[in-house]
């Protein structure tokens, strides 16, 4: 017995020495390695022809030139266009990230078409007198903003809604001094790379109460009280004495002082937070008209197009009375808070969105209907606020959609039975046939004037690799700058300001989004606030708890955090259509532990 | 069934009935249950099921692992006291010195492959060693180590009376067993190095000034300080498991003598430990912390850390007990010793875990917050996996083999004791 | 690598740019800012006054290419960790690392991340991946390192020119690039005619823990007193020492 | 690791770490390998017996291992250094020398009543030997041993033609939960196999009849103090156990100890008594 065990173990053990003498076991080894270099589950990233294709980018009206890497088409990283010359080549993180949004866990995939198309019109043959068809356009100044104007011009009671669009552009080039009352000049406001270029040739004032990345690189950050800004803006025009300015405002006499100088030294310029605000109209008291503010410039039509319905404000519409309500929420753009919206409807109201998001409208929306989102869907993008000249640019799509979708314009033309066509083609041969300004090539920063290109490769260009721009028209004086916005309806019995400390424009954003907003605490989460100690020991808040967000417009679930930065009696906010939601309409609020 | 199992029970050896035996393992089979679930998961679902985080790189596991090796020092040192030095009264406790450093070093081991991110790949460190890091050194150390000390428990095992029955068993225990001083030689070695890579694995981190030491050649002071204060508790820790085992098993298992000596060893290695890690500190507060552009006294300005930790270490923990051990008068009560013991034990687990936990949650950038960190139920039971091994491997070796070769002995004096003291005499 | 503290706007595009570029994966539901992982990080960092003295600048911190006893290289157990001599970058092999995390405990950056999650892409979106870099498993540890893919690139392409050294212009990491505000700018130290070598040299720069004798290759620089104070070791402020 | 590995280079740290780890290994593996090698070679000699027998007596209680001379008064204090091989024994070879064993007339000894004919040898383990005149040696279990052992539930008793050594097992009994080794007086080869009612149990051819061979064992005077010795250890070994009433010093134990001690772990009585470890 045990003789046999000893010779087994001798055998195995002979072998196992053995073995030690070829190179086998090593090899075996040394592989092992290798093989656990690519472990399962692990995606391997697909291998191809690698080349650049050129696109603009939609997810914000500044419109960025982006180059897009491709491997077999597919494109696997965005850039800038360096050559180009309002863009320099910059692009924010969304913008970098957005060739993700196409696969988007969260993105809306499937919507009743069929029914929509029925119920709409249903609705349109059934309503009664005086009741309105309306579409509301989240990002005014495109072509196919156009088509809606057209839509409704055809429609009897049409109606084509925004949420406001300024009729200015601002030359930041020009501007010495910029007194900013809490836009987000170097987040997110205009094209980033315009912004920045210009950066070091103008003195920045950032008039705001909390200190948002935009004050903290300003040279002169003045913390204000909220909602006083008037207040200080009566001061500088001199419509109030800078002693009870100091008073309401909080903000030291001799800044109110140095900010007047630095506004009346000339080529300065005002802006504001809401582009529509009444602030804006300061810039008629500096002279900044016609020199840093000046009358907002599209590109050229074709005359067909005449026929258009007005542009009005959602808050101008009668209420009560649409019937229909068709919103293109495809592109994120400015955000009408949904208590605004509500009055207008009917009782019987049909409301139908169009969109990648279940967070905006899609919340009180009968029909939501899933929209192409960047880079599928074959776009252009109005001027920035920021950009003087006159320029045309085609988001051509990078991607077919992965998802069946409806197409905005398409949907609204049908439904008003507008001639077929395709818009954007018309608009390019419009704008070649006046022959004016030139064709800027992305390949290789080569531009050539309009008139020198035949209408095809004009179109083909515009599609493939740059854009239009005539940058030789004359600056003109703005009209109709600051007119009076809906009143907020101010409910001062809660205690917190707020203040939306983190821009954020809504819609879809990148997955990788987690690194800034959840990996990092670089930007602010859509739920969460910041509080400062005294208020959050005010009500039993601790850093990270859970707590209620309520204003007069309802309440959120947030995530407290507690920074000595924040002033007492404010609560910090990002934006975001939820959010909009809840204090567009009231900018006073509670927060209480869940 | 019982009577199976009494034939494996050394002869003239008390050892409880059956059933009270499987009543006493029952409670820890199901900690160690638990615990390999705990551990499953881990490696399983990846170390997400734990707390650590990129801050907390190294979280309790390191911790005890450090704690446990420690303590575990006793059976190197311990055998290196009998066959090297020839300590004789040794011979009492070295068999169940042998089998407490197996069970320290394998669990250890077995934590550690939990912890690391891929064990698959474990052996790299073999296959592509960095001779210049100290972790290096510890894997080749323990893994060593960890196969001297099986080779040391194979006599025992084989000494069990119904394997001794086999021939080739009996020989070759008898055989091995005359070669047992060279392992122990080895495993002096091995266990001197790799104590002192733990400590080292601290004190090269020129990244982390609270840890960060000068020393010699390549190694930090911490690596001469780990071998001693190992060294030092060693002895403590089996003086306190055999009198705990004394007291759970009701049961005289060796001489007074032995208790003494090991007391007298253990304190007298303490006393220089604690001399040096003062000298240590000293330096490290004035000079080497100071020059990395840390004021040592911002350590300990982050709560809970306070000074009052160097005090703990060094004088409550350290000083104190070394004291006791190295006063006759108190030596000889049972209690001082045990209690000086367990707080040497304390003193040591004290300092491996200022160097890994209160190491990891001090900042070092200007910017950085102040981390705390708690383990997941996953860490905890997958270290009480650890200890129920310990204590089953423990139970069993008790049981069945003869841990404490003078216990039959002092049995008999003990009847001898209750026959008439003329008889006993002849004894 | 130097980078303009006083530029930087902390927009996040570097962070995004890296993480589209090497292929690492968006942020599992259960992760937070302690078990993410951003190769380059931009904190938030601030002076520590309460409003309205407070105020805040962003600090991107990535990889500092340690150039003396590089912390992290030396103590990896299996040579997972390199330092290349001819670039001074400090790469990281994670096909060859174990994930004992060793390398991040000595690292007093805290550039180094481990993967606590497998990575998951949402369905399709591993269609964007990088195909110049492989995405890591579970269980090991990866950090900045410059873009190596970039920087494997630009050798071929010198290659293919029958040139020895790359053309600076060809290699630029992911963050550099993406950097809408040039913050950001990225050069070969030890040639005194880039841009990066003369911002070295500028009086208003510094390095983080230079004191740590680690030779970091980033050089940060301000105008602004108070953030140049980050470079040195912490100081905790009174009682509960809690902070951020 | 090895030379061909990636990040290996010939350079002194290198040399000094993998030399050192190497160095280890190989002292490790040549000691298990020595060891392995010599207990084969123990195995092919047949010393397991002995090395048992070794192994056991120094497991056994110091108590245990007294040298004979202590027992006839010789010595007060004397522990055996040689396993009871008197044979290697240069003290008891001289002491021996100096003056032999009286003769003690009548055949039958009476100690505690129980009969230790002088005609046998005793080893310490229980058993005599009593060299026959066709040269053969009759073993078997003493008076003490009989009445430990009482009728035995089993009985092992080696075949005809095996080698049994001296201190090596002769044969082995069962009784009650007791497994006892009994302890071969002599070396020799077992002719014949015999029983408790023949009063012997195995016929051994010995290796030698010469006095060496039989040196080791007690005999004569000697036989009285080792009984009494016996009696206090068996007495010792009861108490321990718990068993009472403990038979009165000098009492003439019952022809089956074990039957009058049903609680007793007989086993380890018996071990005590006939020299296991």
């Amino acid at each position: 017995m045990t003789t046999t065990r000893r010779n087994l173990f001798k055998f195995v053990g002979g072998g196992a020495a053995g073995a030690l003498l070829t190179p086998a076991p090593w090899r075996l080894i040394t592989d092992a390695a290798l093989w656990s270099e690519n472990w399962p589950g692990i995606p391997r990233p697909a291998r191809g022809e690698i080349r650049a294709r050129f696109t603009h980018c939609t997810l914000c009206p500044a419109g960025c030139a982006v180059r897009a890497r491709c491997v077999n088409g597919q494109p696997v990283s965005l850039a800038g266009v360096k050559p180009h010359p309002i863009g320099h080549g910059a692009l924010c993180p969304w913008g970098i990230a957005g060739h993700h949004l196409p696969y988007h866990p969260a993105r809306v995939r499937q919507g009743p078409v069929k029914e929509a198309v029925a119920a709409v019109a249903r609705a349109i043959a059934q309503r009664g007198a005086g009741e309105r068809v309306a579409v509301l356009d989240l990002r005014p100044g495109r072509t196919v903003s156009w088509t809606y104007r057209r839509a409704m011009a055809a429609i009897e009671n049409g109606l084509y809604l925004t949420p406001g669009q300024p009729a200015y552009s601002i030359d930041l080039a020009a501007a010495k001094t910029v007194v900013s009352f809490g836009a987000p000049l170097l987040d997110g406001w205009g094209t980033p790379g315009n912004v920045f270029a210009a950066r070091d040739h103008f003195r920045l004032i950032q008039i705001e109460p909390v200190e948002t990345r935009t004050a903290a690189l300003a040279d002169m950050w003045l913390p204000i009280r909220p909602g006083t800004e008037s207040v200080l803006a009566a001061a500088l025009a001199g419509e109030t004495t800078i002693a009870e300015a100091a008073r309401v405002t909080g903000v030291e006499e001799e800044a109110v002082g140095a900010v007047q100088e630095a506004a009346q030294s000339g080529s300065a310029v005002v802006l504001a937070a809401d582009p529509g605000s009444p602030l804006m109209s300061l810039n008629a008291k500096f002279g900044a008209l016609g020199r840093t503010v000046v009358a907002r410039r599209e590109s050229p039509l074709p005359d067909a197009w005449k026929k258009a319905a007005p542009v009005a404000e959602m808050a101008a519409a009668p209420d009560g009375a649409i019937r229909v309500l068709l919103i293109d929420e495809s592109l994120p753009g400015g955000y009408v808070p949904w208590s605004t919206i509500e009055p207008k409807l009917a009782a019987n109201a049909i409301v139908v969105v169009f969109s990648s998001t279940s967070e905006g409208y899609a919340r009180h929306a009968q029909y939501v209907l899933p929209a192409p989102v960047y880079p599928e869907a074959a776009e252009d993008i109005g001027p920035a606020i920021d950009t003087v000249a006159e320029v045309f640019r085609i988001a051509a799509p990078l991607v077919a959609p992965v998802v069946p979708v409806v197409k905005p314009g398409e949907f609204v033309a049908q439904m008003a039975g507008l001639p077929q066509g395709d818009p954007l083609r018309e608009r390019a041969d419009a704008i070649h046939k006046t022959g004016r300004g030139a064709l800027l090539s992305y390949a290789d920063g080569k531009s050539t004037p309009a008139k020198e290109v035949t209408a095809d490769d004009f179109w083909k260009t515009l599609n493939q690799s740059g854009c239009w721009m005539d940058e030789t028209g004359k600056k003109a004086a703005p009209s109709g700058l600051g007119r009076s916005v809906t009143r907020l309806t101010s409910h001062d019995e809660l205690p917190l300001a707020v203040v939306v400390a983190e821009f954020n424009r809504g819609g879809l954003a990148s997955p990788l989004m987690s690194k800034l907003e959840r990996e990092s605490n670089l930007r602010m989460a859509a739920n969460r606030v910041v509080l400062s100690p005294a208020d959050a020991r005010a009500n039993g808040i601790e850093s990270g708890g859970r707590c209620l967000l309520e204003t007069a417009c309802g309440r959120m679930n947030v995530v407290a955090t507690i920074d000595a930065g924040v002033p007492s009696g404010v609560v910090e906010v990002a934006g975001g259509p939820r959010m909009a939601d809840l204090c567009g309409a009231s900018r006073r609020a509670r927060v209480v532990r869940a | 069934m019982g009577f199976v199992d009494k034939e494996f029970i050394a002869r003239g050896l008390r050892r409880s009935s059956t059933g009270r035996f499987l009543l006493w393992i029952l409670p820890w089979v199901a900690l160690l249950v638990f615990g390999l679930y705990s551990a499953g998961l881990c490696l399983v679902k990846g170390l997400n099921q734990t707390n650590m985080d990129n801050r907390f790189a190294f979280g309790h596991w390191i911790f005890l692992d450090l704690a446990v090796i420690a303590l575990g020092a006793g059976a190197f040192f311990t055998g290196f006291l009998l066959y090297i030095l020839k300590i004789d009264e040794l011979r009492a406790v070295i068999n169940s010195a042998v089998v407490i450093g197996l069970v320290c070093y394998s669990g250890a081991m077995a934590v550690l492959a939990v912890d690391v991110g891929q064990p698959l790949r474990a052996w790299f460190t073999f296959w592509y060693p960095n001779v210049h890091s100290m972790l290096t050194e510890v894997t080749f150390c323990i893994s060593c180590y960890l196969t001297v000390l099986l080779i040391e428990y194979l006599p025992i095992v084989l000494r069990n009376r119904k394997l001794r029955d086999v021939p080739s068993f009996l020989v070759f225990e008898h055989e091995l067993h005359k070669l047992v001083y060279v392992l122990a030689g080895v495993g002096t070695f091995l266990s001197f190095f790799h104590q002192g890579s733990l400590g080292g694995l601290y004190g090269v981190l020129r990244g982390r000034p609270f840890a960060f030491r000068e020393g010699l050649a390549v190694w930090p002071s911490t690596f001469f300080l780990f071998i001693l204060s190992a060294a030092a508790v060693g002895p403590s820790f089996i003086l306190l498991t055999t009198w705990m085992v004394e007291k759970l098993s009701r049961k005289r298992l060796v001489r007074p003598a032995v208790f003494g000596r090991l007391a007298r060893v253990s304190g007298l290695l303490l006393a220089v430990y604690v001399l040096a890690k003062a000298v240590d500190t000293l330096v490290w507060i004035n000079r080497t912390s100071p020059e990395t552009g840390f004021q040592a006294w911002q350590y300990y300005s982050w709560k809970p850390f306070g000074t009052w930790i160097l005090f703990a270490e060094i004088v409550l923990f350290g000083l104190l007990p070394a004291l006791v051990m190295l006063t006759p008068r108190l030596r000889a009560h049972t209690g001082w010793l045990v209690t000086a013991a367990a707080m040497a034990c304390c003193g040591v687990a004290l300092n491996r875990f200022v160097m890994t936990v209160q190491t990891l949650a001090l900042p070092t950038l200007s910017f950085d917050p102040y981390l705390s960190y708690f383990p997941s139920w996953q860490e905890i039971g997958t270290f009480l996996a650890v200890v129920a091994y310990g204590v089953l491997v423990y139970s069993f070796s008790f049981r069945y083999f003869n841990l404490f070769p003078e216990e039959r002995e002092l049995r008999l004096e003990a009847a001898a004791q209750e026959e008439e003291p003329a008889l006993a005499g002849r004894y | 690598m130097s980078i303009d503290i006083d530029k930087c706007n902390g927009c996040g595009a570097c962070m995004v740019a890296c993480a589209v570029e090497n292929n690492i994966p968006p942020a599992p539901e259960a992760a937070n800012d302690r078990k993410g992982i951003t190769w380059i990080r931009v904190y938030k960092v601030d002076n520590h006054r309460a409003y309205p003295e407070r105020r805040t600048a962003f600090v991107p911190v990535l990889c500092q290419q340690c150039g003396h006893d590089t912390p992290c290289a030396h103590v990896c157990p299996q040579q997972a960790v390199d330092v290349d001599p001819a670039t001074g970058i400090v790469g990281q092999m994670p096909e060859r690392c174990l994930g004992c995390r060793y390398c991040m405990v000595a690292c007093p950056y805290h550039a180094r991340y481990f993967n606590w999650w497998d990575p998951k892409w949402p369905a399709g979106m591993e269609k964007t991946l990088n195909p110049d870099v492989a995405p890591r498993m579970r269980g090991v540890v990866e950090k900045c390192n410059f873009c190596h893919g970039r920087w494997h690139a630009a050798q071929q392409k010198a290659a293919a020119a029958g040139k020895r050294e790359i053309d600076a212009a060809d290699y630029v990491p992911a963050c550099v690039e993406a950097c809408p505000t040039g913050a950001l700018r990225f050069g070969d130290l030890n040639d005194a005619s880039t841009e990066v070598a003369h911002d070295a040299q500028r009086p208003e720069s510094f390095r983080l823990l230079e004191k740590l004798g680690t030779e970091p290759k980033i050089h940060y620089r301000s105008q602004r007193d108070w953030v140049r104070e980050i470079a040195s070791a912490p100081r905790p402020e009174g009682k509960d020492g809690l902070r951020g | 690791m090895l030379p061909w590995n990636y990040g290996f280079d010939w350079n002194a740290s290198h040399i000094i770490f993998l030399g050192a780890f190497y160095a280890v290994l190989a002292v490790v593996a040549a000691t298990l390998a020595a060891a392995a090698i010599r207990s084969w070679h123990a195995l092919r000699a047949g010393k397991a017996e002995a090395i048992r027998w070794h192994s056991d007596f120094e497991s056994l209680p110091d108590g245990d291992r007294v040298c004979r001379h202590v027992l006839t008064g010789e010595f007060h204090h004397r522990q055996c250094p040689n396993a009871f091989c008197c044979g290697e024994c240069a003290t008891h070879a001289n002491l021996i020398g100096r003056h032999p064993l009286p003769k003690v007339e009548e055949p039958e000894e009476e100690v505690c009543g129980m009969a230790f004919p002088l005609n046998r040898f005793y080893h310490r383990g229980h058993t005599w030997a009593r060299l026959e005149r066709d040269g053969t040696v009759l073993v078997g279990l003493d008076e003490l041993g009989k009445r430990l052992l009482g009728q035995p539930d089993k009985l092992l008793l080696p075949r005809p033609g095996r080698q049994v050594h001296a201190n090596g097992t002769a044969f082995q009994v069962r009784r009650r939960n007791a497994k006892v080794r009994v302890l071969s007086p002599v070396d020799g080869k077992v002719v014949e196999t015999g029983s408790a009612e023949r009063g012997w149990y195995l016929r051994i051819k010995p290796e030698s009849n010469n006095v060496k061979a039989f040196q080791h064992l007690l005999r004569g005077a000697e036989i009285k103090p080792w009984i009494l010795r016996e009696m206090e250890r068996l007495q010792l070994a009861l108490t321990d156990e718990g068993a009472s009433p403990a038979l009165a010093d000098g009492g003439v134990p019952v022809a089956d100890i074990a039957a009058s001690y049903p609680a007793a772990d007989w086993d380890a009585v018996c071990g005590e008594m006939f020299l296991q470890g």
